[in-house]
């Protein structure tokens, strides 16, 4: 943590990008193809602004959250497990967060996955938690496959791009080239090319999306919370969900982003926000409430990056990982205490814990972008960054205003936790054990947590940070401005933010509990969100139910028809050789007539078949 | 001797041929057997002492002689056959070669 | 000095001629003993072997060399109508025939001392070789014919000699009636030819050529030659008679006639068609269409051969899938290898007559060590059924193995002679290109097939659990209370030894083929070349 | 300089027949010939331009040749001549680890432990003839020769089913190779080359008509086809690896099916270029087709082992394209594929073997929770299928990974029909390990125990390698490109 971090103040004094050595992993010499002059594949590491800003979060929150468990966990078994799958994510986190080219960004991008594999099935007792690990892993695959395809299609296709004489980019093993100006270098490098860098494009973004559970490959990630909540807050809020929007930023900071990629980009980002932040509103799970906003948030992130601020993308993500971590952790301590995730079984906690009850609201503040917290600021950002390109594309408007709805949303879902969880005087199910805070290695990170949820947003401000996110190469960052249009946007947003916080408090405030008449034309809305409109259920059955029916009538076919001929020609002669041997009658007469039969075969044969025969074939 | 001649010759051995093998095909009496045999190989030596009739510059054996020796390797032939059918009939009291059929399939 | 410079070119036949009165002598004086008979017959092939084996041109041996080379692969002067020749590849055929009489003389001197019949089988066994001698070096049709006949009328005795057994009188029956059958067909064949060409001497036939007055009496002249040769080549459909002598016999003399004497059958082939008598190709440049025209005579042929030579292999192995009982499953196979060594014919190039040629000795080598072996069983009491001989190869690992060796190298797995001779003929088939390399198609398919039988009897021997040791089966095998029980574990000396060296020498030309393959592709280019 | 290639063939002769004499004692002496092996190999190694501490330039062409007349007529002549180029070091390499791996791993086999561990070594003595033979006879010959102990091992050795089995191998196989030889004869004699050995045959073939090489090709193709196996040839395959000993599937998904590609690339792609291009098209709808076939076929299955046959079929049917993509990336690709295939797979017939020895059965749908009770085999198992399923820093991924970049160069988009089904085959490495390792435990006895101490031992040092090659690929692929194809620094 301490290296990652003096890295990032490094970097903060002097922007630029320090690429330290390499080793070749792969070489290919020069032969004729599509790598005239060789290929190789290297692994080597990359520090910029944007690895910098990530090592922080990384290395920051990793910190805490280990220090969390320690408390968290004291009374699970397979501790060493647990630790070992940690430490290996961490290290993997920080490799992707350093590769300085595709492919070994992707390597460690596939190792964390798996990592997270491990960590979400690691009550792998449980079915449920078994089946979330798998659901999580292969829906990631997919989009890792269509990231992989992206890959190859910039490979071969810019694998000359580069100085000249350099022998091209496949030669110097695809390390990311710095854009000498505001532009990224491959964009410009072939020229040419748009079709296919506009294909890249999206299959990149579809990888971002798995990773980063974007619509529509969100389903993963709600389930994924059958892990421990320090995983969660860790891995499905912080760190590895974010690497998904990683890859969008420093794809567009060294490859470039066509505008039709954009545009596909805005329209993922700002529909996921308030997508996901529907399903939050109804949902009593306190984690998933709060992964859903997390998917939310991360479609914010998205939003940026498409409008072409990655800066402001990583801004956000730098606020929320801490913000969002923070919630998971005071969610977690809740959990910790009364030993459900049920909303509607607690209630008036905030007696038994006012650190916890302070740290979530803290981060619901936060999460909600109400001044002067961290959220506010950079999801204040990323709307006026949009904002200020919704001239570029007529469709980035409607967007724009589903991540503005989304503000309503959030504040809403959160707040309605809040009061579920801390406000009203005791809890609602009798049978929870006794409510208390947990030890103190549980507080400090809410503590410390809560601290950065208050003032990270206020880094802006520090020359330093501020330098670091101007410094990100290709891409204007955008510091606070007040100028008329952003203060009308940031009220817009805070007056949103209020009245969602309002509304809770109106429907759920002192213990109050809302309950929706059963014959209400809503309930039908309610049963749709709270089914996550029906998008697991329909994977599921086409994954599943489809694709195995498929393959066991492919199964059928194999072995009946494909061994069934086979088996079948084994037949024909046993047959053949059965009936054969009835001409061995034993009858010494049969013989003879056979001989004079043969006799006659041959003339037929000498005088007949054979001329005939040459006759067509032209002599032996 | 003229062409006519010839052929008329070699109906007649191939008549004899023809029966022999009719009737080695159709007995099952072992002893009429060997004489359908013998009747086919007469035909076989016909032919020889005939073709021999003919003037021709080429030399080695003369047709009368090969009939001389196949009359005689035919009486040793005969000779082994009614060998091995009277042991056959010593053990088995039939000489119909029909009834002779344990071996098969 | 040599013994050529006597004189004495028919020694090899004269030694075993000589043999063959002191056995019947000693008959006559009672003496039985079949120590006796049996080792004057070992020592007499051993012996003759050695002589063939000098005329080859073995240095080791040469001072028992008895023909001058002068007269080794000579034409003879033009118009002499010799009535025998000496070529290489007669020799080489000469020294197969004995290996094959001397591994059965050797083997069967395990049987019972003191089996009456013992001098009678020894006689006719030296007396059948002699026969096969004599076609060796034949150059005259009637000679020929002859020769195969001496070697016929003796094995139809040999078939049948304990006169005790109905079976081996049954099949002795069915041998002799088919023989005769057959024998009517050569000759009729044969005084055809003699009208068409005058003369039955081959090399003047070759010369003759296609000029002849009436080339439809060439046709079925060697149409009935080809009838009357397949018998006992035991080529479909006139092998019928095979299976029900091979298995009827006695298990000896079984081998000798798989392994020894259908083989001489083939080289009748190589004379009628190819060699100094090549008949193929040189008859038709204007032959007889039997719709006008004129056709190739020598292609027609090698249509013919070609065809029946499939049909042969396909039919053999198709017959042998199912056979229960291991002596017929042999036949079948033996019968189908013959189609194997007409495929060389057919083709009649130099390489393919080597290949065939090799296939011949493989063969012999094959066949009579797996009658042999049967044999051996057979004395140690498991019954004829293939289903008997489960677990064989695991309570009597070495017999199993050498079987096993001689089944694979049957079906033609690597590493044994019988894949080599396969290798080299249908090397030469695709070498002749043209339509020939689909009988090398045909013929790899077929020894496919093949593997199918052969599998099973290995998966009988080595996989499938022994028999219970109380079935009557197994009474008196495996050293347990019974008859007698020979040296060897019951094989003894003879089979043992014959059995060993064959798995052996299998093995051996397997791995390294070179020396016989190259006289042998010497011998057959010689063959074919000769006064070309 | 030694025959290091004769030596190490007369090595594993002699342990072979050793090992068949020396009774119980059996296992120590394979192992001890499996270690020289390896030993050996590493000479090889050193003596090889492009493995780190080779000092020598490089040299073009084949290393450690060695020929001599074997048979010599006038119209064929054959030699026993040997050598090595990168690719067949690869598989050599390949061939002293998975034989040393197996003997360690079979250490326990009680039932006539002899002749299992003969077999077992006979049949690597012939996987090595082949890769090192460079006359047409001599690799036919080896060829050959691995299907008689295969046979016996399935044979004598197999489950319940195993007589059906091993005769539809052999059978299956020994077909197979008869028309293969069929083309080879062909090939020596319509090229006009009376030599068999490959030097000659390769400066004769290029010469022939293109048709004829189209024809020349199919029939090889055919030969190697069903050892790939290719679908729709590849039905042995399922049965004789449920049915075989585990020692059995090992060497047969590790070693036999490597053959087949090897083939291609030796005898096949190289020497007969105009019926190769000739017949591309062909090949990438087999090999789509194959790996399609494999990937959703392994989805199906409930017996693990046939499971993990299936998606071999599917890894061969990506080797087949790699290779019929006929570029310089491809042919490294397919390699790499083969020797990852071969370790992994390896892995994962050794785990199945373990949870049948544990369990009694291989039913996935019967198993559950084994991973408290047996928590090294769900460590190997897990392993294995993540290698299998292309897990970067494992072997699998560099290999795939070469494999799709040069299928993208060569076929564009087609390249998502295969990465589409790597999802697939995720799917089922993933739903296999959810019902089998997770869960409530279900079919496990009482006090279950972890395997062995030496079915251990065989599987990590698997998992050892698949992790070192996965982190340093360029160990291999420096050996690979070295060799003189594709114009390559060997050439």
């Amino acid at each position: 943590m301490i290296l990652g971090v003096l890295i990032a103040l490094g970097e903060m004094w002097s922007p630029g990008s320090y690429t330290n050595v390499q080793f070749t992993w792969l070489h290919l010499a020069p032969a004729p193809g599509p790598f005239p002059n060789g290929l190789s594949l290297v692994m080597g590491t990359l520090v910029d602004p944007l690895s910098s800003l990530m090592l922080v979060v990384v290395t920051v929150v990793g910190f805490l959250v280990m220090l969390y468990s320690i408390g968290y966990m004291h009374h699970d078994h397979g501790l060493p497990r647990y630790y070992a799958e940690l430490s290996l994510f961490l290290a993997s986190m920080t490799g992707l967060v350093l590769a300085n080219n595709l492919l070994e960004f992707f390597l460690f991008w596939e190792l964390v996955g798996v990592c997270s594999y491990f960590l979400i099935g690691f009550y792998y007792e449980k079915p449920s938690a078994a089946s979330a690990a798998k659901e999580a892993f292969l829906v990631t695959r997919v989009g890792d496959v269509l990231f992989l395809a992206g890959i190859f299609i910039l490979f071969s296709t810019y694998s000359l791009a580069g100085p000249v004489g350099s022998g091209g980019w496949a030669a110097n093993g695809f390390v990311f080239v710095q854009g000498s100006t505001a532009v990224p270098f491959l964009a410009t490098a072939m020229g040419g090319h748009t079709t296919l860098l506009t294909v890249a494009g999206l299959l990149i973004l579809g990888g971002a999306a798995g990773k980063s559970a974007q619509f529509p490959l969100h389903v993963w990630l709600p389930d994924a919370m059958e892990g421990p909540t320090t995983v969660s807050a860790l891995i499905h809020a912080a760190t590895m969900v974010a690497a998904g929007v990683y890859l969008l930023a420093i794809t567009s900071v060294f490859i470039g982003f066509t505008p039709a990629d954009q545009l596909a980009i805005v329209a993922i980002g700002g529909f996921t926000t308030f997508f996901a932040a529907t399903m939050a509103v109804v949902h009593p799970d306190i984690k998933r409430v709060i992964a859903y906003s997390t998917i939310s948030q991360l479609g914010y992130m998205v939003l940026a990056i498409g409008a072409g601020f990655a800066m402001v993308g990583l801004y956000h993500l730098f606020t929320h990982a801490f913000f969002k971590a923070l919630l998971f952790l005071a969610a977690g301590s809740v959990i910790h205490a009364v030993g459900t995730q049920d909303l509607f079984k607690m209630g008036g906690l905030k007696k038994h814990m006012r650190v916890t009850a302070a740290a979530f609201a803290i981060g619901g503040l936060a999460l909600a972008g109400i001044p002067p917290f961290a959220g506010f600021w950079s999801k204040d950002d990323v709307l006026s960054a949009v904002y200020s390109q919704l001239g570029s594309h007529p469709l980035y408007w409607p967007f724009f205003l589903l991540a503005f709805a989304a503000v309503f949303l959030t504040a809403y879902y959160i707040f309605r936790a809040w009061f579920l969880a801390f406000s009203g005087e005791t809890t609602r199910d009798p049978t929870l054990p006794a409510a208390h805070e947990g030890p103190w290695v549980m507080q400090v990170p809410l503590v410390i947590l809560s601290g950065f949820a208050v003032v990270a947003g206020l880094f802006v401000f520090l020359p330093g940070f501020q330098s670091l996110l101007l410094g990100g190469a290709g891409v204007a960052g955008i510091p606070p401005t007040y100028g008329t249009t952003d203060l009308l946007l940031s009220s817009v947003s805070v007056g949103l933010g209020l009245g969602g916080v309002g509304l809770a408090w109106s429907m759920w405030g002192n213990g109050r509990v809302y309950a929706l008449a059963e014959t209400s034309p809503v309930q039908a809305v309610r049963r749709l969100l709270l089914n996550r409109y029906y998008f697991k259920v329909g994977y599921d059955w086409i994954g599943l139910k489809g694709v195995y029916t498929i393959s066991r009538a492919a199964d059928f076919f194999d072995r009946f028809v494909i061994d069934g001929t086979i088996r079948g020609l084994q037949r024909m002669f046993a047959f053949a050789s059965n009936r054969a041997r009835a001409l061995q009658s034993g009858f010494v007469s049969d013989y003879a007539a056979y001989v004079v039969a043969g006799l006659l075969g041959l003339f037929v044969l000498l005088l007949i078949v054979g001329p005939y025969l040459l006759g067509r074939l032209g002599g032996g | 001797m003229t062409e006519l001649a010839l052929t008329g010759f070699l109906g007649l051995s191939a008549g004899l041929f023809g029966i022999g093998i009719f009737g080695i095909l159709t007995r099952r009496n072992f002893i009429l057997l060997l004489i359908s045999i013998e009747i086919a190989m007469n035909a076989a030596i016909l032919n020889f002492v005939y073709f021999a009739a003919f003037p021709s510059g080429t030399s080695g054996l003369s047709g009368q002689s090969i009939a001389v020796v196949l009359i005689g390797f035919a009486a040793t032939e005969v000779a082994v056959g009614l060998a091995i059918v009277l042991a056959l009939n010593r053990l088995k009291g039939t000489i119909n070669v029909a009834r002779a059929n344990d071996l098969k399939l | 000095m040599t013994l050529s410079s006597f004189g004495a070119p028919f020694l090899p036949e004269i030694v075993l001629l000589a043999a063959v009165l002191l056995i019947f002598l000693l008959d006559v004086l009672k003496v039985r003993r079949i120590e006796l008979t049996g080792g004057i017959a070992v020592a007499a092939t051993l012996f003759a072997l050695g002589l063939i084996v000098a005329d080859l041109g073995f240095a080791p041996l040469a001072f028992l060399s008895s023909i001058p080379s002068s007269q080794i692969d000579q034409l003879p002067a033009v118009g002499a109508a010799p009535l025998y020749a000496f070529t290489s590849l007669g020799l080489v055929f000469q020294a197969i025939f004995l290996l094959a009489a001397f591994f059965v003389c050797l083997a069967s001197t395990s049987r019972p001392s003191d089996e009456r019949g013992s001098p009678i089988f020894y006689g006719l066994l030296l007396l059948a070789t002699i026969g096969m001698l004599l076609v060796a070096i034949a150059s005259d049709l009637i000679f020929l014919l002859l020769a195969i006949e001496v070697t016929s009328i003796a094995s139809y005795l040999l078939v049948a000699y304990t006169r005790k057994d109905v079976r081996g009188l049954e099949a002795a029956m069915k041998f002799f009636v088919i023989g005769a059958l057959s024998t009517v067909l050569s000759f009729f064949g044969a005084s055809l030819l003699f009208g068409a060409y005058g003369t039955t001497n081959l090399y003047l036939i070759r010369e003759a050529g296609a000029a002849v007055g009436y080339p439809i009496l060439v046709l079925l002249g060697y149409g009935f030659l080809i009838a009357g040769l397949a018998f006992k080549v035991t080529l479909v459909p006139f092998h019928a008679w095979a299976v029900d002598v091979y298995d009827g016999a006695p298990d000896d003399v079984s081998a000798f006639l798989a392994g020894g004497t259908k083989k001489i059958g083939v080289f009748a082939f190589f004379l009628v068609f190819l060699g100094p008598v090549l008949v193929v190709g040189t008859v038709g440049q204007s032959g007889y269409g039997l719709f006008g025209g004129s056709v190739a005579l020598g292609p027609s042929f090698q249509i013919a051969l070609g065809a029946i030579a499939v049909l042969t292999m396909t039919v053999g192995n198709v017959l042998a899938l199912l056979q229960k009982e291991m002596k017929r499953m042999l036949a079948y196979s033996s019968i189908s290898q013959a189609g194997y060594m007409l495929i060389g014919i057919a083709i009649g190039s130099a390489p393919a007559l080597g290949g065939a040629t090799l296939q011949v000795f493989a063969h012999v080598l094959m066949k009579t060590g797996a009658f042999l072996v049967v044999g051996a069983v057979a004395a140690l009491g498991v019954g004829p059924l293939i289903e008997d001989w489960r677990g064989l190869g695991l309570r009597r690992p070495l017999l199993g193995t050498s079987f096993a060796l001689m089944l694979l190298s049957l079906a033609g797995v690597p590493l044994t002679i019988g894949f080599v001779s396969k290798f080299v003929l249908f090397s030469a088939a695709v070498q002749a290109q043209g339509w020939f390399i689909w009988l090398a198609v045909a013929g790899l398919l077929n020894s496919a097939l093949s593997v199918f039988y052969y599998a099973r009897v290995l998966k009988v021997m080595f996989f499938d659990a022994p028999p219970v040791p109380s079935s009557p089966a197994t009474t008196g095998v495996m050293g347990a209370a019974g008859p007698p029980v020979l040296p060897v574990g019951g094989l003894g000396y003879g089979r043992a030894a014959t059995i060993a060296v064959i798995a052996a020498i299998i093995v051996a030309f397997g791995i390294y083929p070179q020396p016989v393959l190259g006289a042998i592709q010497a011998a057959a280019y010689h063959f074919v070349t000769v006064g070309a | 300089m030694l025959p290091l290639l004769s030596i190490i063939l007369a090595t594993l002769l002699v342990g072979t027949v050793g090992t068949f004499l020396s009774g119980t004692k059996a296992r120590w002496v394979a192992l001890a010939t499996s270690a020289v092996f390896l030993a050996e190999v590493g000479l090889l190694f050193m003596s090889y331009p492009g493995w780190p501490g080779y000092s020598g330039s490089l040299v073009p062409g084949f290393s450690d040749t060695e020929t001599y007349t074997w048979i010599s007529l006038a119209w064929m002549h054959v030699n026993y001549s040997v050598g090595v180029d990168g690719i067949s070091l690869i598989f050599i390499l390949l061939t002293a680890i998975l034989q040393i791996a197996t003997v360690v791993y079979s250490w326990g086999e009680t039932q006539r432990p002899a002749g299992y561990f003969g077999l077992v070594l006979l049949t690597c003595l012939g996987c090595f003839g082949v890769f090192v033979a460079l006359d047409i006879l001599l690799f036919f010959l080896f060829w050959e020769a691995v299907l008689v102990p295969m046979f016996f091992l399935i044979g004598y050795w197999g489950g319940p089913n195993r007589r059906y089995a091993a005769i539809k191998f052999f059978v299956y196989t020994h077909v197979a190779s008869i028309v293969m030889l069929v083309g080879l004869l062909a090939l020596v004699f319509y090229s006009g080359a009376t030599s068999f050995d490959f030097t000659a045959v390769y400066a004769a073939a290029h010469g022939m008509a293109p048709v004829v090489q189209t024809f020349l090709f199919l029939a090889l193709f055919f030969g190697f086809a069903v050892k790939f196996p290719i679908v729709p040839f590849h039905t042995w395959l399922p049965d004789a690896h449920v049915e075989a000993p585990t020692g059995g599937s090992v060497l047969l998904a590790g070693l036999l099916l490597k053959l087949g590609g090897y083939g291609l690339i030796r005898w096949a792609v190289e020497v007969l270029p105009n019926g190769f291009h000739s017949a591309q098209p062909l090949l990438f709808v087999i090999a789509f087709l194959t790996i399609i076939w494999g990937s959703v076929l392994s989805l199906a299955q409930r017996d693990i082992k046939r499971m993990v046959a299936y998606s071999s079929i599917n890894h061969m049917g990506i080797v087949l394209l790699a290779i019929a993509l006929d570029s310089s990336l491809g042919l490294l690709a397919a390699v790499l594929l083969m020797f990852a295939h071969g370790v992994v797979s390896a892995l994962l017939f050794m785990a199945s073997g373990s949870v049948h020895h544990q369990y009694g059965t291989r039913d996935i749908a019967s198993l559950g929770g084994i991973t408290p009770s047996a928590p090294g085999l769900a460590t190997m198992i897990m392993a294995g299928s993540l290698a299998s399923l292309g897990l970067p820093a494992l072997i699998g991924f560099p290999a795939e990974f070469t494999a799709f970049l040069a299928t993208w160069d060569a076929l564009g988009y087609w390249v998502l029909i295969p990465l589409a089904v790597l999802v697939v085959t995720a799917g089922f490495y993933l739903w296999m390990m959810q019902r089998m390792l997770f869960g409530l435990p279900k079919g496990v006895p009482e006090h279950a125990h972890d395997i062995p101490w030496y079915e251990g031992a065989g599987m990590g040092l698997l998992v050892a390698l698949t992790i070192l090659f996965g982190i340093l690929p360029s160990l291999l692929v420096n050996v690979i490109v070295n060799s003189p194809i594709k114009g390559w620094p060997g050439t």
